[in-house]
């Protein structure tokens, strides 16, 4: 017991001392998220975005504070293993620190719970939630920024992009009427995104609907689903789930010999996990995103995040983005950057998040929504020998 | 310091839990229906305070009490087989339970929105403790005093004829029953328990997580409830907490800091810490050493 | 008169017949030695009295009520209680927890409440299980762990926790089991200070010179059925029983 | 009709991964009477091992994965044992229940971190094929999975019944004691037996990988559970249950899929679960003995 009592000690000093050791003046801004279990690469791509921003602020002469002096940002990035309990455990620490704003989580599971301890209204003495500002970049599960006027989120508008895809496969496939769906059907995001998104958007734009395949998370027989989805042979397929059963399903509707006109996923899964996972089966399947790397600004962010050892795509091009958000904020709401002044200044970042209706993207300006939300910039990419190729850019 | 009180919630909340399968575990009986009762617990506290507006401690009792019938129910069945077999059968019931809550829908309209379990979407928004105004200390000091509370009952039973013929009955239930000792009785008796401490865990789970859903409440929680006793080591209630603390206080959030390492560290300590301690942290040994150590040489209780 | 009485009782095991239509009275106040080769079915015929095996036919009755159908702990509470050939302590209770958790006679149950008979703490049985140590040549060790305890003593520990339900019939199976002659001695002395305390005891035992000296009775068993039964002297000039002991060149 | 042929067809060529995971899990418990809860995990383990052959060269024919999948399986049967079993004393079985469950937790983090936990693609043989009867399809690498998990069992059950090693397991697994007395060395005996299912679990993660076409770690869990249930419905320690019981869940909880849904597909296995424990709790084969 003495070995454990002096190892937890340890551990906690080695905490305290990370966190002390502040240079002249210096913010801290901390991003949270999963960097293990199966969504381990959002963490990982997440942090190397946050600290090429980071990196780049820093060596453009960093934040200006209200003093007129300039501070550093200093980036540190926890693990929540993309569950509830750690989530909260985590912005609790976060909150502990001087950290001036917390931008996470990655998982839609851990950001419900998450919202759900900040306070909900600003100003209402009769709540005791944490008074702690958390701009997401990745949790993009619909709607979830309205559970508390602390949550922010820089993700792209699902209701929004699937509109667009359906609007744009009108022209694009006229002959094409009907439309299928298959949903994992218990995990918050991808179960919400056909519920809500999907369907209502492509019955919004003359769809018919022809039914639906349900799937869990980690199933691996799709045989019956699949069967389901050939009799309705529907012109368009909607497949809303993670690249794991993403690619299951793929490989089933190969081996049946489903081949609809039209193959359209889920935003996350247009990373390379699909890819690696199942490149070939995926050819032709077409996925709306809010990043690709299309212009010169996009590109060179996301060789600034390969240099921390990350990968670009729409999630941590959003933590990029989040970055360069959140010092313009901290500038125009003039923060004191005082260690004494931090929960003041999480107010100031606060308000001038929930103030804010545009900001600029990677891909052109994000419009910001009322309930704290953010309608980004969009673009089709579809799966083309191994690689996502743009098809088709609306901006 | 509001982070040290919101993990010393977690930590009492999964004190609960583990002391849950403690009592369980004592009659000889691995359960890994703990997660399904923590999860009744969580579903019909949540309910109570969001749905019918009733306060915390009776929607706490609530819970205990349907947890406990639950496993009161359950118990006859299920402790008919023993050893694998009832490992098995208490993880199909958990999975059971589970499945139930993903395919449960409950939802009234509250203004503009809408409350209650949803499906695999999850309950949202059960916010007790911060629409109330309590502080993240005070949140704390509730969680531990029923944490308290339900250590200084096992305690105190550990110290009953009851609590003997609970250990008797792990020993050996041949020889308990020739003992006369009712078996069934006992061991439902101590499933019931455990079902009124896991539920009473999973409400206040509830409410500190403030959104709770199906697929918190998997086999994953369910090991780590037998996990903490096994580990901690079945000898005392304080055995439990120190595995509760081993776990969450220093694998999960004392190696924050260790980045990567954490993670292979966790599995890796804990076949570690069962290769170095395979009776767990404290054993009836060790025990006596802490005793004497406080006490000085005389012997405890007669 | 019969304080335990078996009518016919058989026990078999697929197609083997341990018991086969045993018939056995065990009278008030008396010890009966069950004796019988190895495999002669002795066990069986006590874990069929103490319920762990239900009778395949047959009927038991003890002191005047049918127990055929009774649970093992319900037979307890009526007056039954055993010892095992191959000691069964509660190994990790001390000495104390193993004598208090076998409180559970029918006396014990009307004499105190239900709350303070389970949840009271050690006290109220203090005196009582205070005798049975003494008993045992146990007093002092009260806190060892029953593990802990040598093989002569687990055996003794295990002798008290039978008397700890207050038994009317004690069923001792083979108790002299890897004991020496001073042991054996010592177990005979205990058998009968509880005889003179108005227990009953079946003794099945291989041990000859314990058997033919302590008890009143013998019943003899061989492949399931009773062969011969009488006092000691009469069971050593039995020649079945001879026979069956020493094989049939006798 | 066709339907109802379909799925159950499906599923129980589908079960056939069951039935291998099954086979590991009721060998250990034969011989040891524990449960090797890292089991499943070691499976897939042996299977990410076996990419390795691709990494390596990349024109190598599939079967070498296969056979490298097969290896490394054995050899984390070994490291199983060495770090869940060898040290910690056959009386405490909670001890290596909870070892096996921290083994588990860390074969999943090692997968994770050398993958970042994104899908593996894994190859397969005969995945394009597709036996067709009308209406009626049969997927070719299922079949395949199916022949070898039956080619596995025959190999098993030859390995249990003529040779010396399988003598002295079944020695092992009916009387320990007796079995030591008669010279036969049981932690040679326990460390064999964890090499063998090692080397069936490595096979079975291949075929699993196979039948997926990736990899994953989310498979570990799943597999646990559905290779448990199995293990009990076929009868603690009796094989050939474990086979059938693995083919029977496969092809029911495919018919269950089909008319319930599938979120209420798992309730309904957990319920035919129930329904063995209540109604024959020893297994569809209770093996000899009837031990519980």
């Amino acid at each position: 017991m003495k070995k454990i009592a002096l190892a937890i000690a340890l551990a906690f000093a080695a905490g305290a001392a990370s966190t002390a050791q502040a240079q002249e003046k210096s913010i801290r801004i901390s991003g949270f998220g999963a960097k293990s279990g199966v969504v381990r690469s959002f963490g990982i791509n997440g942090e190397a975005a946050m600290l090429a921003a980071a990196d780049q602020i820093n060596k453009a002469g960093g934040v200006k504070l209200a003093d007129g002096s300039k501070a550093r940002i200093v980036v540190d990035y926890y693990d929540d293993r993309c569950t509830a309990e750690e989530g909260i455990s985590v912005i609790r620490r976060i909150a502990g620190t001087d950290s001036l704003v917390a931008v996470g989580p990655t998982c839609s599971n851990v950001a419900e719970p998450l919202f759900g301890i900040l306070q909900k209204k600003v100003d209402d003495k009769g709540d005791s939630g944490l008074q702690m500002p958390v701009f997401t970049d990745v949790a993009i599960k619909v709607g979830l920024a309205r559970i508390s006027e602390w949550a922010f989120r820089n993700v792209p508008n699902e209701m929004t992009m699937y509109s667009s895809v359906f609007y744009w496969l009108r022209g694009k496939h006229p002959q094409a009427k009907t439309v299928y769906g298959g949903v994992e059907e218990d995990f918050a995001h991808s179960r919400a995104t056909w519920h809500v998104v999907m369907k209502d958007r492509a019955t919004a734009n003359n769809y018919t609907l022809l039914g639906e395949s349900k799937w869990l998370l980690n199933d691996t027989n799709f045989a019956t689903q699949v069967r389901e989805m050939k009799k309705a042979n529907a012109d368009v397929v909607a497949i809303s789930a993670h690249p794991f059963t993403t690619c299951g399903v793929l490989k089933e509707m190969q081996r049946q010999g489903v081949k609809p006109k039209v193959l359209i996923g889920l935003t996350s899964s247009s990373s390379m996990e699909t890819m690696q996972g199942c490149a070939k089966q995926a050819e032709g399947m077409i996925i709306p995103t809010s990043y690709a790397p299309v212009n010169k600004e996009a590109k060179a962010a996301s060789d600034a995040t390969a240099k921390f050892k990350g990968s670009a795509d729409l999630h941590s091009m959003a933590a990029w983005e989040n970055m360069f958000i959140l010092k313009s904020v901290m500038e125009d709401m003039k923060i004191s950057g005082a260690k004494a002044e931090v929960q003041a200044d999480r107010r100031k970042i606060r308000d001038g998040l929930a103030k804010l209706r545009t900001t600029p993207g990677l891909l052109g300006v994000n419009s910001r929504t009322e309930d704290r939300e953010a309608d980004k910039p969009y673009l089709f990419v579809q799966a083309k020998g191994g690689q996502w190729v743009v098809i088709h850019n609306p901006l | 310091m509001d982070f040290y009180f919101g993990l010393a919630q977690l930590i009492g909340v999964h004190t609960l839990l583990g002391l849950s399968a403690y009592v369980v575990l004592l009659t000889g009986q691995v359960s890994l229906a703990q997660a399904g009762f923590f999860a009744i617990g969580a579903y019909v506290a949540a309910m109570l305070t969001v749905l019918a507006g009733w306060h915390l401690v009776p929607a706490l009792g609530a819970a205990a009490l349907t947890g406990a019938t639950t496993a009161c129910a359950v118990g006859f069945p299920a402790l008919r087989v023993k050893g694998l077999m009832l490992v098995i059968a208490t993880l199909a019931f958990g999975e059971g339970v589970r499945l139930f809550f993903f395919n449960f829908d409950y939802q009234i309209a509250r203004g503009d929105v809408k409350v209650g379990p949803l499906g695999g979407e999850g309950f949202r928004q059960i916010r007790f403790f911060p629409e109330n105004g309590w502080t993240t200390l005070e949140v704390m000091l509730f969680i531990w005093i029923f944490v308290l509370l339900v250590m200084a009952l096992l305690w105190w039973l550990d110290r009953s004829r009851y609590g003997a013929v609970l250990r008797a009955v792990g020993e050996d239930e041949l020889a308990a029953q020739s003992a006369g000792i009712n078996l069934t009785a006992v061991k439902v008796s101590a499933i019931t328990l455990g079902g009124a401490i896991a539920a009473l865990g999973g409400g206040l789970y509830a409410h500190y997580a403030t959104h709770i859903e199906h697929l918190s409440f998997g086999i994953l929680l369910a090991t780590f409830a037998i996990a903490y006793p096994i580990v901690g080591g079945l000898a005392s209630v304080f055995g439990t907490l120190a595995a509760v603390l081993f776990v969450q206080g220093f694998l999960v959030e004392g190696l924050r800091d260790l980045g990567d390492w954490r993670n292979l560290l966790f599995g890796a300590l804990i076949v570690l810490a069962m290769n170095l301690r395979p009776r767990g942290f404290l054993d009836a040994g060790n025990l006596r050493a802490i005793k004497r150590l406080f006490w000085g040489g005389g012997r405890g209780a007669p | 008169m019969a304080l335990l009485e078996l009518q016919g009782v058989s026990r078999h095991f697929g197609g083997v017949r341990a018991i086969d239509g045993l018939d056995l009275e065990v009278r008030e106040g008396e010890i009966l030695g069950l004796i019988g080769p190895n495999g002669s079915g002795k066990s069986t015929a006590v874990n069929v009295i103490t319920g762990l095996y239900p009778p395949s036919a047959g009927r038991i009755a003890f002191d005047g009520r049918d127990i055929t159908a009774a649970a093992t702990h319900r037979r307890l509470s009526e007056g039954i209680a055993r010892t095992f050939q191959n000691i069964r302590l509660f190994g990790g209770l001390t000495v104390w927890q193993n004598l208090w958790v076998a409180q559970n006679s029918a006396r014990d149950r009307a004499a105190r409440g239900f709350l303070s008979r389970w949840m009271g703490g050690q006290s109220g049985a203090r005196e009582g299980i205070g005798k049975l140590l003494a008993f045992a040549g146990l007093a002092g060790r009260e806190d060892e762990l029953a593990s802990n305890l040598a093989f002569g003593e687990q055996r003794r520990l295990e002798f008290a926790r039978a008397l700890a339900a207050k038994p009317k019939l004690l069923l001792l199976d083979e108790p002299a089991a890897g004991m020496n002659a001073g042991e054996i001695a010592d177990l005979d002395e205990r058998i009968r200070a509880v005889r003179e305390r108005g227990v009953t005891v079946l003794l099945i035992e291989h041990h000859m010179e314990l058997v033919m000296a302590v008890t009143d009775r013998v019943a003899v068993l061989n492949f399931g059925q009773k062969i011969a039964e009488g006092t000691p002297a009469q069971i050593q000039a039995h020649s079945a029983v001879r026979k069956a002991y020493l094989g049939g060149d006798h | 009709m066709l339907d109802l042929l379909q799925s159950a067809s499906d599923g129980v060529l589908y079960g056939a991964t069951y039935a291998l995971i099954g086979i590991g899990f009721t060998l250990v418990f034969g011989v040891m009477h524990k449960i090797n809860m890292a089991y499943g995990a070691a499976s897939v383990g042996g299977a990410y091992l076996g990419l390795m052959v691709l990494k390596l060269g990349a024109g190598l024919p599939v079967p070498l994965v296969f056979f490298g999948s097969f290896l490394a399986g054995g050899l984390l049967g070994w490291m199983v044992y060495l770090a869940c079993f060898h040290f910690i004393p056959l009386s405490s079985p909670l001890a290596t229940l909870m070892s096996t469950v921290g083994m588990l937790l860390l074969i999943d983090e090692v997968i994770v971190h050398t993958t970042d936990g994104m899908p593996q693609n894994y190859p397969a043989l005969f995945d394009d094929v597709m036996l067709r009867f009308g209406e009626f399809t049969l997927r070719g690498d299922l079949l395949l999975v199916f022949l070898v998990s039956v080619a596995c069992m025959a190999g098993l059950l030859a390995l249990l019944y003529r040779t010396r090693l399988g003598l002295a397991t079944r020695a092992v697994s009916q009387q320990a004691i007796a079995a030591q007395l008669c010279g036969i060395r049981l932690a040679q005996v326990n460390v064999t037996t964890f090499v063998i299912t090692g080397l069936l679990g490595g096979i079975a993660g291949a075929m699993i990988g196979a039948a997926v076409g990736t990899l994953s770690p989310l498979l570990t869990t799943p597999l646990t559970v559905k290779g448990l249930i199995v293990t009990v419905i076929g009868g603690l320690g009796s094989v050939p249950g474990a086979i059938v019981a693995g083919l029977l869940v496969g092809g029911f909880e495919n018919v269950i899929q089909l008319y319930r849904g599938v979120t209420e597909r798992d309730l309904y296995v957990m319920l035919l679960l129930f329904a063995f424990l209540v109604f024959r709790p020893g297994g569809l084969f209770a093996p000899a003995g009837g031990r519980n």
